[in-house]
C-alpha cells in the first residue's frame, strides 16, 4: 500500500514517445522514492488545451474535460486528479471550477456525458504535481530522500504561465512565485533567485503559428537565465520546456545567438537528487544535454 | 482681585540650573523685576514644585505669577492656575536649549536668561486676570435658514440636542432641492440601489417637532446684533413682517442648477435636452414606469453628457467640479434600466468621479448595462424627433456622433450666497445680488465669499471658521456637495451654532482662542473716530455708532487684536495683552552699549506658528543668536507699530517679525492678521528715515510652524545683517 | 486618570488622530465630558506625519498645534494614550469598556529634557517615519507630540539600556516597573474615530514593493519631504540616496481593485497632484512628475488645484493602470503599460516610482463590537442601537476637511444621546 | 456573409453588445470593463494586437461589430493569463479573448489566413479524431497547410529539431499510422456532438 495514492492525468504530451516522454520518465522515478502511486485514469482524453478554444467552442471543452473527471470518479472514487502538466491542469481545473459554481452550465454538461453514459459528481479535486509535492509532502518531507544534492549547479527557476496564473501554487504570488527556488535548494542546488524571466510567456500557444513572435519570448527567458548566471532552467511545464529547450538552435540559426541552455523538470531534478540514474530521470530525452546533472547521475 | 501681590519661581531643572546661574537671577527678579516673591526649585513642575506655587497662591495671597522655566507652550498641565495672572520665560526652549555650548556663550547665555525674566516681570505687572465680558448674550435659539434637506437636518439636530429652532423658507414648502427628486443615490450599504430620499419623512418631523418653529415664504430683511443676542426680522410674501430674536445663525440657502440655456453648444433650449433637475422630474412623472420625454413618446435612447458648462476652462462657465453629478447621472441611468433593460443609456464622461463606496453604485451600473463613455461632447442638435451628439470618443481617439432620443446636462451647483461683499459698491453685478442675511453689519450684509462665489471656510482642520461668529454656512452653499455630505454638514454647524451660543452667554471667546476671556476694552474719550479698527477688523465684530465712534460687539470678537494693532492712538487693549504688557517687555530688555558690540534684535512672534517653530528649534537643539528677544503675540495683526518704533528709540538694532503665510492660500489663523501687519510695516520705513535708521532694522518674515530649522537660519541672517550695517545709532538716547 | 469620572454622561472617543480629537474637542467645548483613548503613544494620527495638506500647501501640524491649545485649555477632557478598546458592552446611554492600558514605562514626571534618549544606544525602525529612519528605544514620537513625555519602547525592557534610561533621568519620571493594566469604564455614547491605514503595498506584486528599493508608498513620501522626516525634507531615492528628479505617481495602489480594495479612496488623485508640487519645490523646472491615472477625483473646489498642476510643464498625465514595473541595473524603474487614451504603448523610466497608496480603515485590524455595522470595505457605519458612531476616516475614505466634518456631525449625535439618558434620569 | 454572420445582424440590428453577451464565452463581462488598460500592458504580444482587449471592449460597446470581429488582434491572446489576474475588475479577459475568436471564427469573419485560426482549428480536429493529440500529424499538417512546397521547406527547415526530437525519443515517426487513441472513441465524439448541439441551441447558432 503505497503511501499517497492519485488518479494520474499525463495529458497527451507525456506520453510515451511524446514530446514530453522524459517528464513522464523522470515523474515515475521521483514517485518511486516517495512511494506515490499514479493510477492514470482510464481512457483519459485531451483537455482541449487553451487553443482549442477557436474550433472547440466553450461547453465541448468543458464536457470533454468532464469525461475525464467522470472516469475518475467511476474508476478511481476517491482519488485526487493530479496532472503533471500545465495546460491539462488548467484546462481541467477551469472546467470544473466553471462546473462548480454554474448549475446549468453543469446540467448541460451531463446531459454531454449522458451521450457516451456518463455522469459527473463533482466529486474530484483536480491538482498539479507541484501542489502535491509541497501540500502533501512538503519541502522537509522532499529533502529527506535527497541523495546526491545538486551542489554547485546554479538553476534559473523559470515558473512561466499555466502553472501559475489565474490559479497558481496556494501562498505564491503570481509575478514573483518562490516555489521553483525553494524545491532547488531543498535539492541542493543554486536558485538564481535575481531571475526576472520567471514568469513570462514563453508563446508557446502560439509557437507553431506565430514562430517569430514567440521566439523573442524565448530568447528573452533564455538570455535572461545567461545574464543571471544560471547553468540550467527548471519548469515544471512541459510546453516552456519543449518550446524554451527546442527553440534554442533555431533562434541561434536567426539571430547569431549561441544559446545552449539545458531545460529541465523539477521532477528531472529531484530524480537525479534522489539517485536515480540518467535514464530514470530522462536525461537522455535532452535536445541539449544537461552534462553537469549527468555528472551528478552517474556519481 | 484686590490689590496685586507678585511672585516669581525660577526653576533650575533640565540642565536651566546647570547652564545659568540661578542665584543672579533671583536678585534680577527681586531688585529689577521687583517680584514680591521669588523662589528656585530645582524641579517646579514636579508635584512639589506645584503645590509650592498652589501654597503661595492661598496662603500668601500671590496674585501674580511668573514662571521662568520652560515654554508657555510645555508643562501647561502642571503650570495651570486659573486664579492668578501668569506669565511665562522660556529659559529652556528659549535660551539653554538654542544658545551654542560652551564656555564663551556663558555670558551672553546668561544676559538672555535674564533679559526673559525680566520682560516676564514686566508683562505681569501690566496683565489682569481677565474677569469675563459683562455684556453677555444669553439668546439660544437657533436660526436656520433655508429648509432644504441641510437646513431641515440642521434644524432637527439642533432641536433634538434640546435647543429651540426657528427655520425661515423663502418658499411654500419645506424640501428644497432634495424634495424634486425621484430617488436618491444610496449613502449607506449596500451601495448598489438609488434610495429613497425621505424627504417627506423629515420634513414631517421638522414640522412636528416642539422645538422647531417654521417660517414659510419668508426672507430676512434684516439681521442685527451678534450671537447671543441677534434681531431678525422677517419679512413675509404676503408684505407682513416678523421680528425675532435668535443666538445663532445657520445659512442652508443650498444652491441653484446652473442655467441650461447658457449652454446652447449643448442643446441648452432645445426640447428634448434637460439638465439633471428636469430629468428628476420626468422620473417623478413616470413614477416606476418607462420614462417618458416631455412629447409623451417614450425614451428609448438616452446620452448623458458629464460636466456641462463645469470644470471649464474657458472661464465662461463654472471653472469647479460640482462632485455629485457622476453618481446623480448614475442613478438617473439606472431610473431607465429598472423601468427597461433595454434602453440604451450611455454616460459620457472625461474623469468619473464616484470617490469612496461610489465604485459600488458605478460597478452596479455597469451591471446593469450603462454604458460609460470617456468621450468630451463638443455639440448636441436636434435632428428631427431625435438629438444628435457629437463627440470624441477618448479612447477609440476619433469623432463620433450619437442619436438619441433624449440628453440630459450634468450642469453644476452655483451658490445661492446672496451679495458678494467685496465687490465694489458700483460693481453692476453687486446691484444684481439680492441679499440672503441682510446683515447691519459694518462690513457689509452678507457672509464674506472665497472663490466662485462659495461662502466656505477657508481652513482645512476647521471648515466652520466663518468670518463671522456665530454664523455658519452649511451645506452647496458653502462647497458643492451631494445630499450626504450636506447632511453631515448640517450636523456639524447645528453643533457649532449651540457652541457660539453657549460662548456668547459666558462671554467667551470662540475659535480659535476657545475659553478665552478676555475682550477688547476701549478708551472712546482718546478715540479720534479714525475707523481703522472698524475696517480692519478680520471679523466684522466693530460697527460704528452715528457719531462714527466704533461699537465693539464682543461675542463676534475673535480677540486676535487686530483693531489694537490698528489703532493709532492705543485706546484697544485686553486685559491680559495689551500695548502695555507688550510695550513694558520690550522697555525691561537691558540694552547694552553701542560699543559692546552686543547687538539687541527684538522678535515678534506669532503665537500659532512661528513661536511654535521657534520651540521646536529649541527641541532640536538648533542653535540662534543669543542677541535675539522674542515675545509671543496674538497675530502679527495686533502688533501696534508703537512698539517697534519705541523699541528702535530705546537702542534696539533691529526688529524682526514672523508671522503666518498669507495671499491667496493664507494660513493666518485670524484672516488677514499677517497681511495687514505687513501692510503696516511697509509704511514704517519713512518713521526709520525720520530716526535716521537703515530700513533693514525692521524685517517681516512668513514663516510656517514646521520651519524649525529656518527660524534659526533667519535669526542668524538677520543677526549676521545688524552686524554688517553696525550697532543703532539711537542706545542710550530712549 | 480616574476611571471614576467617567459616567454615563460621558462621551468616549476611539482614536486621538484629527478626526478624533476633533470630536472630542467640539463634545468637550459644549460642555461634555470626554475621554479621548489612542493606542499610540502620541496624540496626531497619520496628519501629524504628513508634510503638507492639499489645496492649500499648508502644514498639519499648524491645525494640530491650535487643537492641542483648546485640548490643554480644557478641563473637561481627559486623554488616555497607549489605551485600547478591548470590549464594549451593555446599551445604547449606557456602555462599560473595557480599555488595556500598555505600559510607557515613563511617568508625568518626565519634563521632555531628553537625557533618556541620549542615554540609550538601542535602536528601531521609526513607526513615525514608517520605518525609513532609525529612533531610539526611548524616544519621543515627534515634536508636536501629546503628551509631551519621552516612551520607552517595550523592547528596550530587561536591557542594559533600560537601566542606562533609568538613571540619566534626574526627575524619577523612568518607571520600569510599569505593568499593563486593564480598565473600566461607564461611557454613554462612542465615538469610533479609529482612522485609516496605508493598504499593504507588498500585495500588489506587479509593481514590486518588496522587491525594488525606489517604489515607495505616497505616505512614506510625505515622510521625505517633510523636514523633520529621514532625509531633512529632500526628495532622495532609497536606494542610492540619489536626488529623485523624474518620479512616477501610480494612481489606484489597492483601491477601486476587487484585487485590493474595492472603493476608491478619495484622496489619492489630491494627494499625489500635491505631491508633485513638492518636487517642483524640491528641484524648480528640473525635474519630472507623471501622474498614471485611471480617473483624476479632484472633487468640487479640488479641480482648481488640479488645473494648477496641469499648467505646470514639470507635471505629466497618463491615462493608464500601470501594468508593471521592473527595476534595471541602476535602481532606475521602467514602468510598462498602455495610454488608454488613444492607446499608446510605454515603457518609461523613472528615478523613483510613488503608489499612491489607498486607505483601509484602521479598524479592520481591531475587534469591533458585534452591534458595529460596517460597510464592505470595513468602514464604520456605527451601532445598530445607535448610540455609537463612527467618525472622520474611520467611517469613509476622507481627506482632513470632511474628516473633520464628519466628526463634529458626530460629536452632535453622541451629546443628543448622553443629553437622553440625562433627560431619562431626571424624569 | 454567412448564414450565421447575416442571421445575427438581422437577431441584434446594431446591439453588438448583447450579441456579444449572449453568444460570446464569457461576454457577459465585456460591460464591466472600466478602461485602465491593465490588460494591453500586461499582453506578452501586446505590441502585436492592433486593438488591445481594453480597447475591444470599447468598440463592442460603440457598436464596432465588423472591425471587432474581423480584427486580428485577439488572435494574438497566449493564454498567459497576466491580464486576467491583473485587471482591477476581474474579467476573464483570456476567455472573452478566445471567445470573441471564436465566435467571429464560427461567424466565418475572421481573417482567412490568420495563422493561429488555422492552427487553432487543426489542433481541435486533430485531438477531436483520436481523443488525444498527435503531434507527428498535427505538425506535419501544419507544414504543409500551405501546399507541398512550402511544407518541404519548412520541414526540411525544422528537420533538425524533428530528427532530434526523434533520437531524444519525444517524436514518434510511427505516429503516422495511427498512434495513440481512446477506446471509446464513440462515446467521446458523441460527448462532443451533444455538447456542440446544446450551445448552438442556446446560443441561437442553429442554421
Amino acid at each position: 500500500m503505497a503511501k499517497k495514492e492519485y488518479a494520474f492525468y499525463p495529458g497527451c504530451s507525456s506520453q510515451l514517445k511524446a514530446s514530453a516522454s522524459n517528464y513522464l520518465t523522470s515523474v515515475n522515478s521521483m514517485c518511486k522514492t516517495l512511494d506515490v502511486k499514479l493510477t492514470e485514469i482510464p481512457d483519459w482524453n485531451c483537455c482541449g488545451a487553451s487553443i482549442g478554444y477557436a474550433e472547440g467552442g466553450e461547453l465541448p471543452r468543458i464536457a470533454i474535460n468532464a469525461r475525464n473527471f467522470a472516469l475518475a470518479e467511476t474508476h478511481l472514487p476517491g482519488q485526487d486528479i493530479v496532472a503533471t502538466c500545465a495546460a491539462c491542469w488548467l484546462g481541467a481545473r477551469e472546467s470544473k471550477d466553471r462546473l462548480d459554481e454554474n448549475s446549468v452550465l453543469m446540467k448541460e454538461t451531463n446531459e454531454a456525458l449522458a451521450a457516451a453514459g456518463l455522469h459527473y459528481k463533482a466529486e474530484v479535486k483536480v491538482r498539479h504535481m507541484v501542489e502535491v509535492l509541497i501540500e502533501d509532502f512538503g519541502y522537509d518531507e522532499l529533502k529527506k530522500p535527497v541523495k546526491k544534492p545538486l551542489e554547485g549547479v546554479k538553476f534559473a527557476g523559470y515558473v512561466g504561465c499555466q502553472t501559475n496564473r489565474p490559479f497558481g501554487i496556494a501562498g505564491e504570488s503570481f509575478e514573483n512565485p518562490k516555489y521553483l527556488d525553494k524545491m532547488v535548494e531543498t535539492l541542493g542546488g543554486e536558485p538564481v533567485e535575481s531571475y526576472d524571466q520567471k514568469v513570462t510567456c514563453c508563446g508557446g500557444a502560439l509557437a507553431f503559428s506565430e514562430p517569430d513572435k514567440s521566439q523573442k519570448q524565448i530568447r528573452d527567458i533564455v538570455e535572461s537565465a545567461y545574464d543571471h548566471g544560471a547553468e540550467m532552467i527548471v519548469t515544471p511545464c512541459p510546453l516552456c520546456q519543449a518550446n524554451v529547450e527546442v527553440y534554442q538552435s533555431e533562434i541561434n540559426k536567426k539571430q547569431g545567438t549561441k544559446f545552449n541552455m539545458p531545460v529541465l523538470y523539477y521532477s528531472q531534478l529531484m530524480s537525479v537528487a534522489y539517485g536515480g540514474s540518467m535514464k530514470d530521470a530522462g536525461l537522455d530525452g535532452q535536445l541539449i544535454r544537461a552534462t553537469r546533472l549527468e555528472e551528478i547521475a552517474k556519481k | 482681585m484686590s490689590e496685586m501681590k507678585t511672585a516669581a519661581y525660577i526653576c533650575a531643572g533640565c540642565g536651566i540650573g546647570d547652564k545659568l546661574d540661578v542665584a543672579q537671577m533671583e536678585k534680577v527678579a527681586q531688585k529689577e523685576g521687583k517680584m514680591a516673591l521669588v523662589r528656585r526649585h530645582d524641579f517646579l513642575c514636579s508635584p512639589e514644585g506645584v503645590a509650592l506655587i498652589k501654597g503661595d497662591i492661598e496662603n500668601e495671597g500671590v496674585s501674580h505669577v511668573v514662571i521662568a522655566a520652560c515654554s508657555r507652550r510645555a508643562k501647561t498641565e502642571a503650570f495651570d492656575f486659573p486664579t492668578v495672572a501668569m506669565s511665562r520665560a522660556n529659559l529652556r526652549e528659549g535660551v539653554i536649549w538654542i544658545v551654542a555650548e560652551g564656555a564663551e556663550h556663558d555670558e551672553v547665555r546668561q544676559e538672555m536668561a535674564e533679559d526673559y525674566l525680566r520682560m516676564g516681570c514686566a508683562e505681569l505687572k501690566k496683565m489682569k486676570l481677565p474677569a469675563g465680558n459683562p455684556n453677555k448674550a444669553d439668546n439660544k435659539t437657533i436660526l436656520v435658514v433655508g429648509g432644504g434637506m441641510a437646513g431641515m437636518t440642521a434644524a432637527l439636530e439642533a432641536a433634538e440636542t434640546g435647543y429651540q429652532v426657528v427655520l425661515v423658507e423663502k418658499t411654500g414648502e419645506l424640501g428644497g432641492w432634495a424634495a424634486k427628486l425621484w430617488k436618491r443615490v444610496p449613502f449607506r450599504q449596500p451601495y448598489r440601489e438609488a434610495q429613497e430620499t425621505g424627504v417627506a419623512e423629515l420634513a414631517a418631523r421638522v414640522g412636528a417637532h416642539p422645538n422647531i418653529k417654521i417660517h414659510l415664504n419668508s426672507v430676512i430683511a434684516s439681521t442685527s446684533g451678534a450671537p447671543g443676542r441677534f434681531n431678525v426680522e422677517l419679512a413675509q410674501e404676503s408684505g407682513a413682517t416678523t421680528t425675532l430674536t435668535a443666538g445663532a445663525i445657520i445659512q442652508a440657502t443650498g444652491a441653484s442648477n446652473y442655467d441650461i440655456a447658457r449652454l446652447p453648444e449643448l442643446g441648452g433650449g432645445l426640447a428634448n435636452v434637460v439638465d439633471q433637475a428636469g430629468l428628476e422630474a420626468l422620473a417623478k412623472a413616470a413614477n416606476g414606469q418607462p420614462i417618458k420625454r416631455a412629447d409623451g413618446r417614450e425614451v428609448k435612447s438616452v446620452v448623458f453628457v458629464q460636466c456641462a458648462g463645469q470644470r471649464d476652462e474657458g472661464g465662461a462657465h463654472l471653472s469647479y467640479c460640482s462632485g455629485h453629478c457622476c453618481a446623480t447621472s448614475i442613478k438617473q441611468a439606472m431610473y431607465f434600466k429598472d423601468a427597461n433593460p433595454a434602453v440604451d443609456t450611455v454616460v459620457m464622461y472625461t474623469d468619473l468621479r464616484v470617490p469612496g463606496m461610489g465604485e459600488d453604485f458605478y460597478r452596479s451600473a455597469q451591471e446593469k448595462g450603462v454604458i460609460f463613455t470617456k468621450g468630451r461632447a463638443s455639440g448636441v442638435t436636434a435632428a428631427g424627433d431625435v438629438c444628435k451628439v457629437n463627440f470624441r470618443d477618448l479612447i477609440l481617439d476619433e469623432e463620433v456622433s450619437l442619436d438619441a432620443d433624449l440628453v440630459v446636462l450634468a450642469t453644476g451647483q452655483v451658490p445661492n450666497s446672496g451679495v458678494n461683499i467685496d465687490l465694489a459698491d458700483d460693481d453692476p453685478a453687486k446691484a444684481q445680488q439680492v441679499s440672503i442675511l441682510n446683515l447691519n453689519y459694518r462690513q457689509g450684509k452678507d457672509l464674506p465669499q472665497l472663490t466662485h462665489g462659495l461662502t466656505d471656510s477657508h481652513f482645512i482642520c476647521f471648515p466652520y471658521e466663518t468670518r463671522r461668529t456665530g454664523i455658519y454656512a452649511a451645506g452647496p452653499v458653502r462647497r458643492p456637495m451631494d445630499l450626504l455630505q450636506a447632511t453631515e454638514d448640517a450636523t456639524g454647524a447645528a453643533l457649532k451654532a449651540i457652541q457660539a451660543v453657549e460662548n456668547a452667554n459666558i462671554g467667551r471667546a470662540a475659535h480659535p482662542r476657545v475659553g478665552d476671556l478676555s475682550y477688547p476694552m476701549v478708551r472712546l474719550e482718546g478715540c479720534t473716530q479714525c475707523k481703522r479698527c472698524t475696517v480692519e477688523c478680520p471679523f466684522g465684530a466693530i460697527d460704528e455708532d452715528e457719531r462714527r465712534f466704533p461699537v465693539f460687539n464682543e461675542s463676534r470678537c475673535r480677540r486676535c487684536g487686530t483693531c489694537m494693532g490698528a489703532c493709532p492712538v492705543r485706546v484697544i487693549s485686553f486685559e491680559n495683552y495689551s500695548v502695555d504688557t507688550v510695550g513694558n517687555q520690550i522697555k525691561a530688555v537691558d540694552i547694552p552699549d553701542e560699543f559692546s558690540e552686543k547687538p539687541r534684535i527684538l522678535l515678534l512672534a506669532c503665537e500659532n506658528d512661528a513661536y511654535p517653530a521657534l520651540d521646536m528649534a529649541g527641541l532640536a537643539h538648533h542653535t540662534y543668536s543669543a542677541f535675539v528677544r522674542a515675545i509671543p503675540v496674538r497675530c502679527l495683526g495686533s502688533v501696534n507699530t508703537i512698539w517697534i518704533t519705541d523699541a528702535l528709540n530705546s537702542g534696539y538694532d533691529g526688529v524682526m517679525m514672523m508671522g503666518c503665510k498669507h495671499g491667496e492660500n493664507y494660513q493666518c489663523h485670524f484672516v488677514k492678521g499677517s497681511e495687514l501687519a505687513t501692510y503696516r510695516m511697509s509704511k514704517i520705513d519713512d518713521t526709520l528715515k525720520q530716526l535716521g535708521l537703515e530700513v533693514e532694522r525692521v524685517a517681516s518674515y512668513e514663516v510656517a510652524i514646521t520651519d524649525n530649522a529656518r527660524v534659526a537660519a533667519l535669526i542668524n541672517d538677520y543677526a549676521a545683517k545688524i552686524v554688517e550695517i553696525g550697532m543703532s545709532p539711537m542706545k542710550g538716547f530712549g | 486618570m480616574k476611571a471614576s469620572i467617567a459616567t454615563n454622561q460621558t462621551i468616549l472617543v476611539v482614536g486621538g488622530g484629527i478626526g478624533g480629537m476633533t470630536a472630542a474637542l467640539e463634545a468637550a467645548e459644549c460642555g461634555k465630558q470626554v475621554i479621548l483613548v489612542e493606542k499610540n503613544p502620541t496624540l496626531g494620527g497619520r496628519t501629524a506625519l504628513l508634510y503638507r495638506y492639499f489645496p492649500k500647501m499648508c502644514h498639519p501640524t499648524c491645525g494640530l498645534e491650535i487643537n492641542l491649545r483648546r485640548l490643554k485649555g480644557n478641563r473637561r477632557l481627559r486623554v488616555l494614550t497607549q489605551a485600547e478598546v478591548t470590549e464594549v458592552s451593555g446599551r445604547n446611554g449606557d456602555y462599560t469598556v473595557k480599555l488595556k492600558l500598555s505600559p510607557r514605562y515613563v511617568n508625568e514626571n518626565c519634563t521632555a529634557c531628553g537625557e533618556c534618549a541620549l542615554a540609550v544606544s538601542g535602536q528601531m525602525p521609526n513607526p513615525y517615519d514608517y520605518g525609513l529612519s532609525q529612533i531610539k528605544l526611548a524616544y519621543l514620537p515627534h515634536a508636536m507630540a501629546y503628551p509631551q513625555r519621552y516612551v520607552l519602547d517595550p523592547a528596550i525592557i530587561g536591557t542594559a539600556d533600560a537601566e542606562k534610561a533609568n538613571s540619566a533621568c534626574k526627575y524619577g519620571a523612568i518607571d520600569l516597573a510599569m505593568k499593563e493594566e486593564t480598565i473600566e469604564l461607564k461611557v454613554g455614547s462612542v465615538i469610533w474615530a479609529t482612522g485609516w491605514k496605508p493598504y499593504d503595498a507588498a500585495k500588489i506584486q506587479p509593481y514590486g514593493y518588496d522587491r525594488f528599493a525606489n517604489v515607495i508608498t505616497s505616505v512614506e513620501f510625505e515622510r521625505l519631504a517633510d523636514p523633520h522626516g529621514p532625509t531633512g525634507g529632500k526628495l532622495l531615492r532609497p536606494s542610492d540616496g540619489a536626488p529623485a528628479k523624474n518620479i512616477a505617481f501610480i494612481q489606484c495602489a489597492g483601491s477601486r481593485d476587487e484585487n485590493h480594495l474595492r472603493h476608491c479612496s478619495r484622496i489619492c488623485c489630491m494627494a499625489s497632484l500635491k505631491q508633485t508640487q513638492y518636487v517642483r519645490e524640491a528641484y524648480g523646472d528640473d525635474c519630472k512628475s507623471t501622474i498614471y491615472y485611471i480617473d483624476i477625483r479632484a472633487i468640487d473646489r479640488f479641480e482648481d488645484f488640479y488645473r494648477k498642476v496641469q499648467q505646470d510643464p514639470t507635471v505629466g498625465f497618463v491615462k493608464s493602470k500601470v501594468a508593471r514595473i521592473a527595476q534595471n541595473e541602476n535602481g532606475s524603474l521602467i514602468l510598462h503599460g498602455v495610454d488608454t487614451e488613444g492607446y499608446h504603448r510605454y515603457a518609461t523610466e523613472h528615478d523613483l516610482v510613488v503608489l499612491a497608496i489607498g486607505m483601509e480603515p484602521e479598524a479592520n485590524g481591531i475587534k469591533l463590537p458585534d452591534d458595529i455595522v460596517v460597510d464592505s470595505s470595513g468602514f464604520i457605519e456605527g451601532s445598530k442601537d445607535g448610540g455609537q458612531f463612527g467618525a472622520g476616516a474611520a467611517a469613509s475614505p476622507t481627506d482632513v476637511n470632511r474628516s473633520v466634518q464628519s466628526a463634529t456631525a458626530a460629536a452632535l449625535r453622541a451629546i443628543q444621546v448622553v443629553h437622553k439618558t440625562a433627560a431619562v434620569e431626571v424624569a | 456573409m454567412s448564414a450565421h454572420n447575416s442571421q445575427a445582424v438581422e437577431r441584434y440590428r446594431n446591439d453588438f453588445l448583447r450579441e456579444v453577451e449572449e453568444r460570446v464565452e464569457e461576454g457577459q463581462w465585456v460591460k464591466m470593463c472600466m478602461q485602465c488598460g491593465v490588460c494591453a500592458g500586461s499582453c506578452p504580444f501586446g505590441p502585436h494586437w492592433q486593438h488591445s482587449p481594453q480597447k475591444l471592449f470599447m468598440m463592442i460597446r460603440a457598436g464596432k461589430r465588423q472591425e471587432v470581429l474581423s480584427s486580428d488582434s485577439m488572435w494574438m491572446c497566449t493564454s498567459c493569463y497576466n491580464c486576467v489576474v491583473r485587471c482591477p475588475r476581474q474579467l476573464p479577459i483570456t476567455h472573452i479573448m478566445h471567445g470573441l475568436a471564436s465566435y467571429a471564427h464560427r461567424l466565418g469573419l475572421a481573417p482567412k489566413s490568420q495563422p493561429t485560426r488555422e492552427f487553432a482549428t487543426m489542433f481541435w480536429n486533430n485531438l477531436a479524431k483520436k481523443g488525444r493529440v498527435n503531434e507527428l500529424k498535427l505538425t506535419l499538417a501544419l507544414y504543409f497547410k500551405d501546399g507541398l512546397v512550402s511544407g518541404i521547406k519548412t520541414a526540411l527547415g525544422m528537420q533538425s529539431i524533428g530528427l532530434g526530437m526523434v533520437k531524444a525519443k519525444r517524436l514518434n515517426p510511427m505516429e503516422i499510422l495511427g498512434g495513440h487513441g481512446l477506446k471509446d472513441l464513440k462515446g467521446f465524439h458523441a460527448i462532443i456532438a451533444k455538447a456542440r448541439e446544446i450551445e448552438d441551441k442556446k446560443k441561437g447558432l442553429v442554421s
